[in-house]
């Protein structure tokens, strides 16, 4: 759409959860199948998102929780990864979750032939151990939140509307739908809305929440670059490191079924350890820490979504997202490419250029 | 079983004794994992150096062998061989190349010793992971489709048609030129277009398609020789060139005659406009400009008063022939002016061509008669047949032969070659050596009753590992690889696979390896060269 | 059970023995319940733990493993190893609660077709007696 | 450093250009510094970053990558994706600040044998200048 | 059993001089223990020079690493060439035995150095700052009193005594620590490096006091979080988990390399899963989540050493060791199997006896 987008404001003082009754109004109607979108789970700890049909279902619905649990991206995945058969889904999640659902259906990890995406804006959540150990117990997040995880704080596009629809809310912002393609106006239909309302205040916010957030993440993630350049210092950011590998299986984008990583845990043999303890006095173990990151910088950094999931699921606090965010940001700009925000853009390994990174800083390659 | 791997160090003569020392290097090699024997050899190509290196295989009970020698690329078939006649399977021997990478490039003896060692360790570390081979080979269908029944369809059918080989020559055109259709062995199919390309070099499936009927030809090579044809003035897109006084140049200068015959008497003029199209298309076409000097002397016998002239740009007129047929133009006093057309201008009975100088000022000359030399562009429904065959086109939409040098006639997919103009603008002559070059590489390589040898050290996937991403699919050249819809994994055709490799950087999930050159036995490598 | 439902049940039948003796019950016309879906197995001992789990997490009311008494087993051995895994299945599902009857293992030999009528009413009508698997309406499985 | 610095250096060549490269580099009597070992691989595109990682990460003062030249690689386009690949890892490495000038990627056709001993030459220069790779000291990686 | 040798009150400076002398005097290529990572932190090291090394925690009190994980994964190829001095907590050593019944590692020139085990403290409380004084705590003489805030699994862990270790630390008399020989291999080490030291042995009134604590311990920890009745508490208590399955790979047993919940044989494809659908109103996403946990016990409960390794590295907080716990000692009590306790000992799912169990199937 080249002109300015429309979209429908909803009068309800609920911020996100104003999409649940629409969402049950789009299910009755029968233009979709079911709507995929975080629930309360039974333990009322938790969330964690669940394809529904039964509208009944919706009651336990949070389309926004304060925390991320198992992100969009990967839900979609485990419904879709062999087709979507056909079932027509609403799907319903954050912008990192989306553009990470995008990432995978380029690597044929999730099908969106059916899906919407409804994406909306995001006033970012709180750190998942925190939220587990129940030490932060949020009914809501705002966007002035100082307890939202770090990454959180440095994502700029938070208010990125890459769903089919998306959802403007926030402080004294009226929640706004507005339908980004043609099938978000399908859908905005199905809920019996039209995309009448003007957009501009939505777009004004946006504009400088990110603004405000591009800024902040150039200078946090400068400040990070320094203190972790170099071989010595980035042993220190990674000290704590155990070599779990949590952050690749948190992660929405690393799709492998074995990481190459973990099949090479097992490489070194005993005697290999031995001569290395013995050449350099003392080996820490396991080994191949700087290899594991560092490789999988190379697998995913160009399509990392910078959702956080890696360094929420750590269990022993390295600043992984981060680390990853300051990398991915200097990969995809050497790609021109930004992780889900294009889904016709072909993921930059699998194509190529004749005449292509030459010149500028030199021959680099 | 337990490796026995036995390593055995060429001197070359003295070709690397001179600088590695052997009696040094021996010892480093002893010891190393599976390694059962280390001994060095004055020569071991020689005649004698083979037979004793199959009999050492046999004695030693080896079960892997280094020939740490000169480069794999000059004697790898050789020591193949003798893994052979050992009793060997060729895939486990590994050539370690201590005479040209290390040995001829390296002054320091010590140091090209050393050198050498880790060379060799490489090796043993590289091949003792390496499984057995299979030599493999399929059956192939002699049999050829060529497409396009022009003159290189001609020439090549001609060549390759006989007893044992059945040749199709399908054309779009219904009427087929009797030297074809009266060729024994060749099988025309007239009025016909390809629809579907299935299989692989020496097992093609082709789907054929007339007016309402359909056929499947079973062939074990294809050959393109759609040709080419002359850029029409539409597309050559001059302002003016609507003018009825403006033709392009026949095929056949005969053809031009009516045109001659609406000349106004006394002496008209008639200019020949050279590199016409040539901007739009961005390339000379090369076989233009003799193709006009020879019309113009046409016309200078045919119409003795017609005053000639010849707007040009460079001439172009290589091989034995142009250089006299140029002169021959000089002789008869064509008046040659060097300027690139920008527009013509029907003003009266004659017409205007404006063009531009070398010096970028515009000139303008009036004929009765302009003939426009064209370019020469890619023949109609080139392009959707390449989409349909899935050969590699260039940006003029030829066929890209596989290299413009070594393999002239092949194209980037295996067992579908090309001939005549499909692949640039020719002459008769080279569009005859083309398509006899086709033949003959045909001949060579899909002999009746052959079978065909196929890569050995292909790319395999592991289905549990495969996530069904398709990145290797998407960076394969060959299309070797095909996405199985029931496992929703992807399974490397073997029979179409080259080996590079390129699959395997693809995946991140190690889910494709290509033998011979695993993860594992680069790793070793590494693990050598670092030590 | 509540209501009229009837409950639903998976076997795995060892080919040689509980299969063999099913398929004399057919032939000897004993009337069976309807709701029984039964997959063949080579042998008892191909029936991995977590098919078991597998039928009970899909909503089964009831999973039976019938295999050749012991000693008589066409591969010599196979089913003792699968009398151990049951063992352990059952451990595994009463130490969480887990309604261990769900899953019932029985010998059943070639020409026992009548003690496999039995066994079969028997558990039906066991199961008919317990609350429908919750499994079968869980949403967070 | 106690004793000279000899560095290791790992010279991945393409079988089709480099590696006949560097065959001609031998027949021509060039001088090449023994630091580089060569392996062959088949194209340039067999190397993923995670295989040239390996090698600097297992201790190699340097990894020398060479291919055919854009437009002549043997198996049609492989040595594009070799380039973007390698640019990717040069990336990784520079936002670390982690010396990705031990990493070199050259285009070197088997007529350059002369280009390939001076591409050597001068990779082997620049390592000697970068001096050793630290990883090889530490006590963990 | 052979002699062992009273090595003082100071711990846990005495441990690491015994260490230091048996390093000396042992004949070892090096030494497999926790020491002082570069950043501060702890984690195991392969130390085989003095100068230059970190600085040696033995058995200091947390586990980054499951140490039976980490040499399993070293020496799956094959043995150690040298000798090697293992420093290992009872249930890394079990782990690790009970995974080279699998094949999955090789004990051969490893010499184990275990500890009547005290337990440890969670991974978080590590990241979040070690404090001096706890180390000075945990290290009290044991008199019956539970270490505050060790993990969970450790505090219900009645396993605390190493079966097969050549070397035992342990509680000796009035406050004195002891190097006692589990093996000939120990006790000629403990002579070698201890010709002088007054001779010690077990505090069989510590080991009690300890062995009560526990079993209170052990009521304790699994009459709340693992306390389940039916799915119902199951779905609740797994209601938080994000499948990341990071349990299933810190875990010693869990050695498979494609793990058969990871692979596309448990995968739904929509056709199967719109019915689901149908019939409940809905599916979580990604589904499975139960199946993958008691499948895992299936899979792993016999060998469970009950580490508490999986609920350290749970990003949410799943009580998975105390339910693993509680799950594997029922069915390592039916089976009468202790796993770990001797390499010779046949996996209770391996073996049979043909007059067993005759209550089953029946």
């Amino acid at each position: 759409m080249s002109e300015a987008p429309r979209g429908a404001t909803i009068q309800s003082e609920e911020g996100p959860r104003a999409l649940v009754p629409l969402l049950a109004r789009a299910l009755e109607k029968g233009t979709s199948d079911a709507v995929l979108l975080p629930l309360r789970t039974p333990g009322q700890d938790s969330y964690a998102f669940v394809l529904v049909k039964d509208p009944r279902l919706l009651r336990q619905a949070d389309p926004l929780p304060p925390v991320q649990t198992v992100t969009g991206g990967r839900a979609l995945s485990s419904l879709t990864r062999h087709g979507g058969g056909g079932v027509r889904i609403l799907a319903v999640m954050r912008p990192c979750e989306a553009r990470g659902a995008i990432e995978l259906s380029k690597l044929g990890q999730v099908d969106l032939k059916d899906v919407t995406l409804i994406t909306m804006d995001c006033p970012g959540t709180v750190p998942l151990q925190r939220f587990a150990r129940g030490d932060l117990r949020p009914s809501a997040v705002g966007f002035a939140d100082q307890d939202i995880r770090p990454i959180c704080q440095v994502c700029d596009l938070s208010c990125a509307a890459v769903g089919d629809l998306h959802l403007g809310w926030g402080e004294g912002l009226a929640p706004i739908l507005i339908p980004m393609d043609e099938r978000g106006a399908e859908a905005l239909l199905a809920m019996g809305l039209r995309a009448e309302g003007d957009t501009s205040e939505w777009r004004t916010t946006v504009s400088s929440r990110s603004q405000e957030r591009r800024e902040r993440r150039e200078e946090r993630l400068g400040q990070l670059r320094v203190a972790s350049s170099g071989l010595d210092n980035l042993m220190v950011r990674l000290d704590s490191c155990i070599n779990c590998h949590n952050c690749m299986r948190a992660c929405p984008i690393c799709y492998c079924r074995v990481c190459a990583f973990d099949i090479r845990r097992q490489e070194r043999s005993a005697n290999e350890v031995l001569d290395l303890a013995k050449a350099r006095g003392s080996m820490r173990l396991p080994m191949d820490t700087l290899m594991f990151h560092l490789g999988r910088m190379n697998h995913m950094s160009l399509n990392c979504v910078s959702c956080g999931a890696c360094e929420d699921a750590c269990p022993a606090g390295v600043p992984i997202a981060q680390l990853f965010a300051m990398v991915s940001d200097r990969t995809q700009s050497a790609f021109k490419y930004r992780a889900g925000m294009d889904r016709q853009q072909r993921s930059p390994l699998i194509t190529f250029l004749e005449k292509e990174l030459e010149g500028e800083d030199g021959q680099r390659c | 079983m337990n490796a026995r791997v036995g390593v055995y160090v060429c001197e070359c003569g003295n070709n690397i004794s001179d600088q590695v020392d052997i009696a040094a290097l021996v010892p480093m090699l002893e010891g190393a994992p599976g390694v059962v024997k280390v001994m060095s050899h004055r020569l071991l190509c020689s005649k004698e150096g083979q037979e004793f290196l199959a009999e050492e295989v046999r004695k030693e009970g080896l079960t892997h062998l280094v020939v740490a020698a000169c480069s794999p690329r000059q004697h790898l078939p050789t020591f193949m061989e003798v893994c052979k006649r050992g009793g060997l399977n060729p895939y486990l021997m590994q050539m370690a190349n201590i005479r040209e990478q290390c040995a001829w490039v390296t002054s320091d003896r010590h140091e090209a010793t050393e050198k050498a060692a880790r060379m060799i360790r490489a090796a043993i570390a590289r091949v003792v992971r390496q499984a057995p081979l299979p030599e493999r080979e399929v059956e192939a269908n002699p049999d050829v489709i060529i497409i396009g029944g022009g003159l290189s369809g001609t020439v090549t059918a001609s060549m390759l048609a006989g007893p044992e080989r059945r040749v199709h020559v399908v054309d779009r055109n219904p009427a087929l030129a009797v030297a074809l259709t009266s060729l024994k062995g060749v099988e025309t199919h007239g009025g016909c277009e390809v629809e579907a390309v299935r299989g692989f070099f020496g097992n093609f499936e082709v789907e054929l398609a007339s007016k309402g009927s359909r056929q499947e030809v079973r062939v074990g090579a294809m050959v393109v020789c759609t040709g080419s044809r002359a850029m029409t003035l539409q597309e050559m897109g001059y302002p003016g060139s609507e003018a009825p006084h403006v033709v392009v140049l026949p095929q056949d200068p005969e053809s031009l005659r009516p045109y001659l015959d609406a000349l106004p008497s006394g002496q008209p003029k008639v200019m020949f406009v050279h590199c016409a199209g040539r901007e739009r298309v961005g390339y000379c076409s090369g076989v233009c400009c003799l193709r006009s000097f020879k019309a113009m002397r046409w016309m200078a016998e045919t119409a003795p008063n017609a005053q000639l002239s010849c707007l040009h740009q460079d001439i172009c007129v290589p091989g034995r022939d142009g250089e006299r047929e140029y002169q021959g133009i000089l002789g008869i006093g064509a008046r040659m002016t060097w300027g690139r057309l920008t527009a013509l201008a029907q003003q009266g009975p004659q017409v205007t061509v404006s063009f531009r100088r070398e010096d970028g000022s515009i000139g303008q000359d009036a004929a009765d008669l302009v003939i426009l030399v064209p370019a020469t562009v890619p023949n109609h429904g080139a392009r959707a047949l390449i989409d349909i065959i899935g050969v590699e086109a260039g940006p003029a939409g030829f066929v890209e032969e596989a290299h413009p040098m070594l393999e002239p006639v092949s194209t980037s997919v295996k067992g579908i070659y090309v001939a005549g103009s499909a692949s640039g603008p020719r002459d008769g002559r080279a569009t005859s050596l083309l398509s006899l070059a086709a033949a003959a590489q045909i001949a060579a390589e899909l002999r009746p009753g052959k079978t065909l040898r196929l890569e050995a050290q292909t790319s395999q996937v592991c289905e549990a590992l495969c996530t069904g991403c398709r990145n290797c699919m998407t960076v394969c050249t060959y299309g070797a690889i095909e996405y199985d819809l029931v496992a929703q994994t992807c399974r490397v055709n073997e029979t179409i696979c080259r080996g590079c490799g390129n699959c395997v950087a693809a995946c991140p999930s190690e889910a494709i390896s290509v033998k011979g050159a695993t993860y594992q036995q680069i790793l070793q490598e590494i693990k050598e060269a670092v030590r | 059970m509540s209501g009229n439902e009837e409950p639903r049940v998976l076997g795995f039948l060892c080919n040689w023995c509980a299969y063999a003796g099913a398929d004399l019950a057919g032939v000897s016309r004993l009337q069976l319940p309807a709701n029984f879906c039964v997959i063949r197995t080579m042998c008892s001992a191909r029936t991995e733990p977590l098919f078991l789990f597998k039928a009970l997490l899909g909503g089964m009311d009831g999973v039976l493993v019938a295999g050749c008494h012991p000693g008589d087993c066409h591969y010599q051995r196979g089913n003792y190893f699968t009398r151990r895994r049951l063992v352990m299945v059952q451990e595994i599902l009463k130490a969480l609660n887990m309604e261990h009857e769900r899953v019932r293992l029985h010998w059943i030999s070639a020409s026992e077709c009548s003690l496999y009528q039995k066994v079969l009413t028997e558990f039906i009508e066991d199961l008919k007696g317990m609350e429908r698997n919750v499994a079968r309406d869980e949403v967070f499985l | 450093m106690g004793e000279m610095f000899q560095p290791r250096i790992v010279g991945f060549l393409c079988n089709w250009c480099s590696y006949a490269g560097a065959d001609l580099a031998g027949a021509n009597r060039l001088n090449v510094p023994s630091s580089i070992t060569p392996i062959k691989v088949m194209c340039s595109s067999r190397l993923d970053p995670t295989l040239v990682l390996t090698a600097l990460l297992r201790g190699a003062d340097g990894v020398l990558v060479a291919g055919c030249h854009p437009g002549d690689c043997h198996y049609g386009e492989g040595n594009y994706y070799a380039r973007r690949r390698l640019y990717l890892l040069k990336e990784v490495l520079a936002a670390l600040g982690l010396e990705e000038d031990r990493l070199s990627l050259e285009w070197i056709s088997a007529s350059e044998g002369k280009r390939f001993a001076d591409v050597a030459s001068d990779f082997d220069r620049r390592i000697r200048e970068l001096g050793p790779n630290p990883i090889r000291k530490r006590g963990q990686t | 059993m052979a002699r062992g040798a009273d090595i003082g009150t100071e711990m846990p400076k005495a441990l690491r001089e015994a260490v230091q002398r048996l390093m000396e005097t042992g004949g070892f290529e090096g030494t497999f223990t926790l020491a002082r990572t570069p950043g501060g932190g702890v984690d195991y090291f392969l130390s085989t020079k003095e100068e230059g090394a970190p600085e040696l925690l033995p058995l200091h009190p947390v586990m980054p690493n499951h140490a039976g994980r980490l040499l399993r994964e070293m020496t799956l190829g094959g043995a150690m060439r040298g000798k090697v001095l293992v420093i290992t907590r009872p249930c890394e050593l079990r782990g690790f035995v009970e995974i080279v019944k699998r094949l999955q590692g090789c004990l051969d020139n490893l010499v184990f150095l275990s500890v009547v085990c005290g337990g440890v403290f969670p991974l978080s409380m590590v990241s979040a700052g070690w404090d001096g004084k706890r180390t000075e705590e945990y290290w009290a003489y044991p008199d019956g009193r539970p270490v505050q805030g060790l993990r969970p699994a450790c505090q219900g862990c009645t396993e605390f005594i190493p079966y097969t270790a050549d070397l035992v630390v342990a509680p000796s008399a009035n406050g004195h620590w002891a190097l006692t020989a589990g093996s000939e291999e120990g006790g000629r080490l403990i002579e070698r490096a201890f010709p002088s030291a007054p001779a010690a042995e077990m505090d069989p009134k510590a080991l009690e006091a300890m062995a009560v604590a526990r079993k209170a311990g052990r009521e304790e920890v699994l009459s709340h979080e693992a306390d389940v009745k039916g799915l119902s508490d199951l779905v609740k208590v797994f209601g938080r988990c994000i499948g990341c399955h990071a349990c299933s790979k810190a875990c010693p047993i869990c050695y498979c390399t494609l793990c058969t919940f990871e692979s596309s044989r448990m995968e739904d494809r929509m056709e199967q899963s719109k019915g689901q659908l149908e019939v409940k109103g809905g599916i979580r996403a990604p589904a499975g989540t139960v199946l993958f946990h008691i499948g895992r016990m299936g899979h792993m409960a016999v060998s469970c050493v009950a580490c508490g390794c999986c609920q350290d590295v749970c990003p949410v907080g799943i009580p998975v060791s105390l339910l693993f716990k509680k799950v594997g000692e029922a069915v390592q009590a039916r089976f009468e199997y202790v796993p770990g306790r001797d390499v010779k000992e046949a996996l209770p799912i391996n073996t049979f006896q043909p007059m067993e169990f005759k209550e089953v199937g029946e």
